[in-house]
């Protein structure tokens, strides 16, 4: 127990192959409770597609995960594809593991309010009132408080992204998966948001971040990860990945330019 | 074999007309629901409350009295015209309506009115970024129609087109109360003749069924030129 | 031409006080056929949507089996099949059965859900497949179970796109329900060829009827129209 | 108009009144007298088959000028369209599965009785006349589908026409005539529209040369072995 | 004409009302040929609505919008609505100005390719050789070449960008209107994104693009305007705005947090 408690999530050489096309070539990430962890890289790289396998939206081509010292167990189906074994334990990880997506997803007949209490009501099972209240206390934090009965569609892209943010965080989940978070934030929000996410990660909540923000990884995160065409070029403290990095991959990738 | 007593050769062509028919009368009811749909989803008042109109209305009436309102009905008001024109100007002028165009006519007419809400829906469902993005650069209102948004809702629409396409195959029916002989009035006419009842709807329903699997086929492979870029949902 | 039309209500005998209440118990028995198989329909054709959109083939298949079937074949034939059908099986007339179908009322409500529920399932496996991917997978993400998903993510969204398709389907049921005169079923139907055989006046016994089905559809039209405007309310102000 | 062409409509099949041969020629004691009936005018007669639901209407759309399918006179009708003299009368006649043995003229034995007919013939508004209150009546839109619910035991007896009942029922195993048959109505005529009023005088002229040269009667005994003669 | 190529977008005084929600309070702006203008504010106070409003996707409630001198009519119809006088006018002006949205907007039926090729082909009426030759090299320039027959759900959230920034310089318009180009964008890519913007600015061509990127409207812009709540809070040179802005709201809205 001692160890779960110390890993909550442990990723073990994870394959993902799209048709011919092998996306991601081997990762392998153990995270301690409390880590902040961002995943940097180009675009295609790999990033989100990591993510999605962790919480199973893909099912990776080989590999395991490892959820608080459980993991996860796979089978394999009649067409030859490797399938979950147990569909209660990845809906339980999942509930535990909420995700931001890059592109928000928010559920477009659902207002603002009901999409960030769906989940607890319905998955936690959190009495719907208090449900209301502390939904209502993430939306004022991420400053969407007065669009709560708006729905997605009447949005701006910032306040779409902010209302993703807050249903993530109304599950008060153990792990934390962001995919580009502040994508659609001006610099100020951005600012506003990554505190938030500090927070949480000193309530001793564990993230995973797929960021653009190399100030935010680089004071932030407890782990660097650089992705690059599906392998980890690069992995370890943020000074080690910016001030020391081995490869030429990450220094080209970093080179300031405007 | 099912022994049809002779009226094979009969149901045969009473298998054509009902094809003919059906086939005429979608292709009618795809251009007046297009028409329609499109007319109820524009700007212009006058054109949605026409087609508001249409599809209310035709949906209403009971296709067996729109039949004989059309062509019976139809056929009186112009013996009365004919009448009128010949007492008072001696103009001798007389049309006959014929059965096998005023079925198709009343056929497409009737559905029509159905795919037009078909096609409404399956439009509403297109998302407003894809048609924005068109007309953001500078598409015509017709092109948007063609290549975005017609391409776009096609997926939506096709389960209420094959069902609507089931329906109308079996309305086509109807055709033999003004007079045309389809597959299903030539069966009735030999279960009556041959006191056997059940007998010679064997045949019209596998007739109906084969039509029925060809169109799946058929909508199958539009299925999937529809969903192309999609990534398909879950069951 | 309204002095046409006075003289023609005087002169006519099609329409009086029997005919009306004719027309008033066709219309009862029409509308507790219809509303009944509806109900019934939409309450089997929703879980068999659901599973025909499984991809196990012996789940899906044997339900494109039953839709291929009823979907494929005239409603007429569905109804003379059960109603006569039942009656020739040997020995049913001296089971507890035959006083269920005995009455056509049930042998035509069997039919009439049995049709549209196949309908009914074509639609809403055609909408259910539609949902948004991403928002399949922002449930998923949150640890909604398949079941949970259904009903409060991908139901609410396919009932958006299933909504006009269901309205057509609705009221083809409405029409279709005019075969159950051929089985004896007095309704609204059976009522007008009854008083058209007996005054043999078609056009007056078959348009007092059509406006009657004209009524219902307009009321079913307005609620539809309600119920589509309540759930479209998400798009509602979506720019020009 | 001289009526040189005349149009003029059938139900098929309704044997032996008109149906179809095994060569699929259009035959029937009605048939027939409308030939010989137009042979007499010196008329060239054109025959359409035409649906019953649309006969009428057909009617009065011109569609053809005059219908000989069987349609008995009744008040009702003759206010829709012009009848000629009547031309045959058949009567109705009762038939039951054979372990039926009520009297169908007793009233209180008949209580409670399904009774079909054929919607609006002439044995429907017998029926609806002498027994609407006290048995329960069906009502059919063919003759065979009344049989397989008088088979299938949801009617106890029917009431048809009785060359119908002939054909359709007693030629099937385990049923039986009840009772007598009923002389009903004013008989069957040839339906034209109101303002053809000079065809209708031809028609009548016509038909009443035949039934006294014997031509009717050939007719008749090819097809009945009694007599329906009006 | 002078005037015309002088000023290819005058904007005066737009206002647009959702429901009762005023979002754009009165916003002028004028252009030259060769304009840069960065539009940039917090999220929700207006930024993409002016962008949707300048090429009609909106109709502005109130005010004008000149297009090379040429003033697009309106007229009210029968609801009271004010809407574009001249559909054919409209389909000529959007022609010339094109839009990279913020939500991509790619056509989801259709191969990237073909999403390039669309508007050339039927709206400019290039031919189509000549067409995807030039697509092909707009794709190579945004990098996402090898991905051109991918339909856009099979790709990554910074590779749908690129295609959409392909899809709008291929129709090599006078204006462009960029709806934040470069949020799914790493750094590496936003700089070479940005490259290609300054590229076209040197062409002649106008943009006005909405931004979170700080470094981008200081260094390549001709013109930045600061949004807040549907006002410009401040609007001039680079220099001037950030530099010396007079308004509270900008300075706190470019405090530097992380
Ligand atoms: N269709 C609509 N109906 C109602 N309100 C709307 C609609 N579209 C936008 N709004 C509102 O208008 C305001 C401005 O939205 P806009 O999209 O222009 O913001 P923005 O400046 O682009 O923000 P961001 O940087 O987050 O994209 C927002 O508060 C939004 O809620
Ligand atoms: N469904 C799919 N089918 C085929 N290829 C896919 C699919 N999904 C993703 N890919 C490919 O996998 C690669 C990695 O995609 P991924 O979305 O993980 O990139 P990313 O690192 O998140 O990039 P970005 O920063 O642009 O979002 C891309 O090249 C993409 O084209
Ligand atoms: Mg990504
Ligand atoms: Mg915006």
């Amino acid at each position: 127990m001692a160890m779960a408690d110390d890993a909550p999530l442990i990723c073990r050489d994870i394959h993902k192959t799209f048709d011919q096309n092998e996306v991601l070539k081997g990762i392998s990430l153990e995270t301690r409770k409390g880590d902040v962890v961002s995943l940097i890289g180009s675009s295609g790289s790999g990033k989100s597609t990591f993510l999605r396998c962790v919480n199973l939206l893909e099912t990776p081509t080989s590999g395991d995960i490892i959820v608080h010292g459980d993991p996860i167990r796979f089978k394999t189906d009649r067409k030859g594809e490797r399938i979950p074994a147990d569909n209660k334990q990845v809906e339980l990880i999942r509930a535990r593991l909420s995700m931001v997506f890059q592109s928000f997803n928010l559920w477009s007949h659902m207002t603002v309010l009901e999409n960030v209490i769906e989940a607890p009501v319905h998955v936690l099972k959190v009495p719907k009132k208090e449900a209301i209240e502390r939904a209502e206390a993430y939306l004022h934090k991420v400053g969407i408080h007065e669009r709560k009965d708006y729905y997605p569609a009447q949005m701006s892209g910032g306040q779409q992204q902010r209302a993703a943010i807050a249903r993530a965080l109304a599950m008060e989940p153990d792990v934390m998966l962001f995919d580009e978070p502040t994508s659609a934030l001006d610099p100020e929000l951005v600012g506003e948001v990554l505190k938030v996410m500090q927070g949480l990660a000193e309530e001793g909540r564990t993230m995973i971040v797929v960021t653009h923000e190399m100030s935010f990884a680089r004071d932030v995160s407890s782990q660097v990860l650089f992705l690059h065409q599906g392998v980890i070029e690069e992995q370890g403290s943020p000074e080690k990945v910016f001030d020391n990095p081995e490869s030429e991959r990450i220094r080209q990738f970093l080179a300031p330019r405007f | 074999m099912i022994d049809l007593k002779g009226y094979g050769p009969r149901l045969a062509e009473g298998a054509v007309v009902t094809i003919e028919l059906a086939l005429l009368s979608l292709l009618l009811a795809l251009v007046l629901g297009l028409l329609s749909a499109s007319a109820k989803l524009s700007r212009n008042r006058f054109a949605r409350g026409l087609a508001s109109t249409y599809t209310t209305v035709v949906r209403g009436v009971p296709d067996l009295v729109m039949m004989m309102l059309l062509y019976y009905g139809g056929q009186v008001l112009v013996n009365r015209i004919s009448d009128w024109l010949y007492e008072n100007y001696s103009i001798d002028w007389f049309v006959q309506f014929d059965p096998f165009i005023s079925g198709v006519l009343t056929i497409g007419l009737i559905f029509g009115a159905y795919m037009a809400e078909t096609f409404r829906g399956a439009f509403l469902a297109v998302e407003t970024g894809q048609i924005e993005a068109a007309r953001a650069y500078g598409f015509t209102k017709w092109h948007t129609f063609r290549r975005v948004m017609v391409p776009q809702m096609m997926r939506h629409a096709l389960p209420g087109i094959g069902n609507n396409w089931q329906v109308l195959l079996k309305t086509t029916a109807l055709v033999s109360i003004i007079g045309l002989t389809d597959m299903v009035r030539v069966a009735e006419e030999a279960a009556k003749a041959e006191r056997s009842p059940f007998l010679f709807f064997i045949p019209v329903a596998a007739v109906y069924l084969a039509l029925t699997a060809v169109s799946e086929l058929f909508i199958k492979w539009l299925d999937r030129r529809a969903n192309v870029g999609v990534v398909q949902g879950e069951g | 031409m309204p002095e046409f039309i006075t003289a023609w209500l005087e002169g006519n005998d099609v329409f009086n006080a029997m005919t009306f209440l004719d027309y008033w118990q066709g219309l009862v028995n029409t509308v507790q056929l219809v509303f009944l198989s509806l109900i019934i329909g939409l309450v089997v054709a929703i879980p068999l949507a659901i599973l025909r959109n499984s991809p196990h083939w012996w789940i899906n298949k044997p339900i494109w089996l039953y839709t291929y079937l009823f979907r494929g074949t005239p409603l007429l034939i569905q109804l003379y099949i059960i109603y006569y059908g039942i009656a020739q099986v040997p020995g049913i007339q001296d089971t507890f059965w035959w006083n269920i179908f005995r009455e056509p009322f049930y042998p035509a409500l069997l039919a009439f859900t049995l049709n549209t529920a196949a309908y009914t399932t074509e639609i809403f496996r055609g909408a259910i497949a539609a949902t948004p991917q991403g928002e399949i997978e922002a449930a998923k993400a949150y640890g909604m179970s398949w079941f949970l998903r259904l009903r409060r993510i991908v139901l609410p969204s396919a009932a958006r796109r299933a909504v006009q398709a269901y309205a057509n389907e609705v009221i083809f049921m409405l029409h279709a329900s005019a075969i159950a005169s051929v089985v004896t079923i007095v309704d609204l139907t059976g009522a007008a060829r009854n008083i058209y055989s007996r005054h043999y006046a078609p056009f007056e016994a078959f348009i007092g009827v059509a406006l009657i089905y004209m009524a219902l559809t307009f009321l079913l039209v307005f609620a539809f129209r309600k119920l589509e405007n309540h759930l479209l309310r998400h798009q509602q102000p979506a720019g020009g | 108009k001289d009526w040189k062409d005349i149009r003029i409509a059938f139900d098929v099949p309704y044997e032996p009144f008109e149906y179809r041969d095994d060569d699929g020629n259009l035959t029937g004691f009605e048939v027939e007298l409308a030939e010989a009936m137009c042979e007499e005018l010196g008329a060239n007669c054109e025959f359409v088959i035409q649906a019953w639901d649309g006969m009428i209407p057909g009617l009065q759309a011109r569609k053809f000028d005059a219908i000989m399918s069987s349609m008995s006179i009744t008040p009702e009708r003759a206010e829709r369209v012009l009848f000629s003299e009547p031309y045959y009368n058949t009567p109705g006649g009762w038939f039951a599965r054979e372990d039926f043995d009520t009297d169908v003229t007793d009233m209180d034995a008949m209580d409670g009785k399904t009774v079909g007919v054929q919607r609006g013939t002439t044995m429907d508004t017998y029926v609806t006349d002498n027994l609407g209150g006290v048995v329960t009546i069906k009502r059919y839109t063919t003759a065979d589908d009344m049989v397989l619910d008088l088979e299938g035991q949801r009617l106890d007896v029917v009431f048809v026409d009785y060359p119908v009942g002939e054909q359709t029922i007693l030629s099937k195993d385990g049923f039986k005539e009840v009772g007598e048959p009923v002389k009903l109505g004013q008989g069957v005529g040839v339906a034209m529209r109101k303002r053809d009023k000079e065809l209708a005088e031809m028609v009548n002229e016509a038909l009443a040369t035949l039934k006294e040269d014997g031509t009717y009667d050939d007719i008749m005994d090819k097809y009945f072995a009694y007599d329906i003669k009006m």
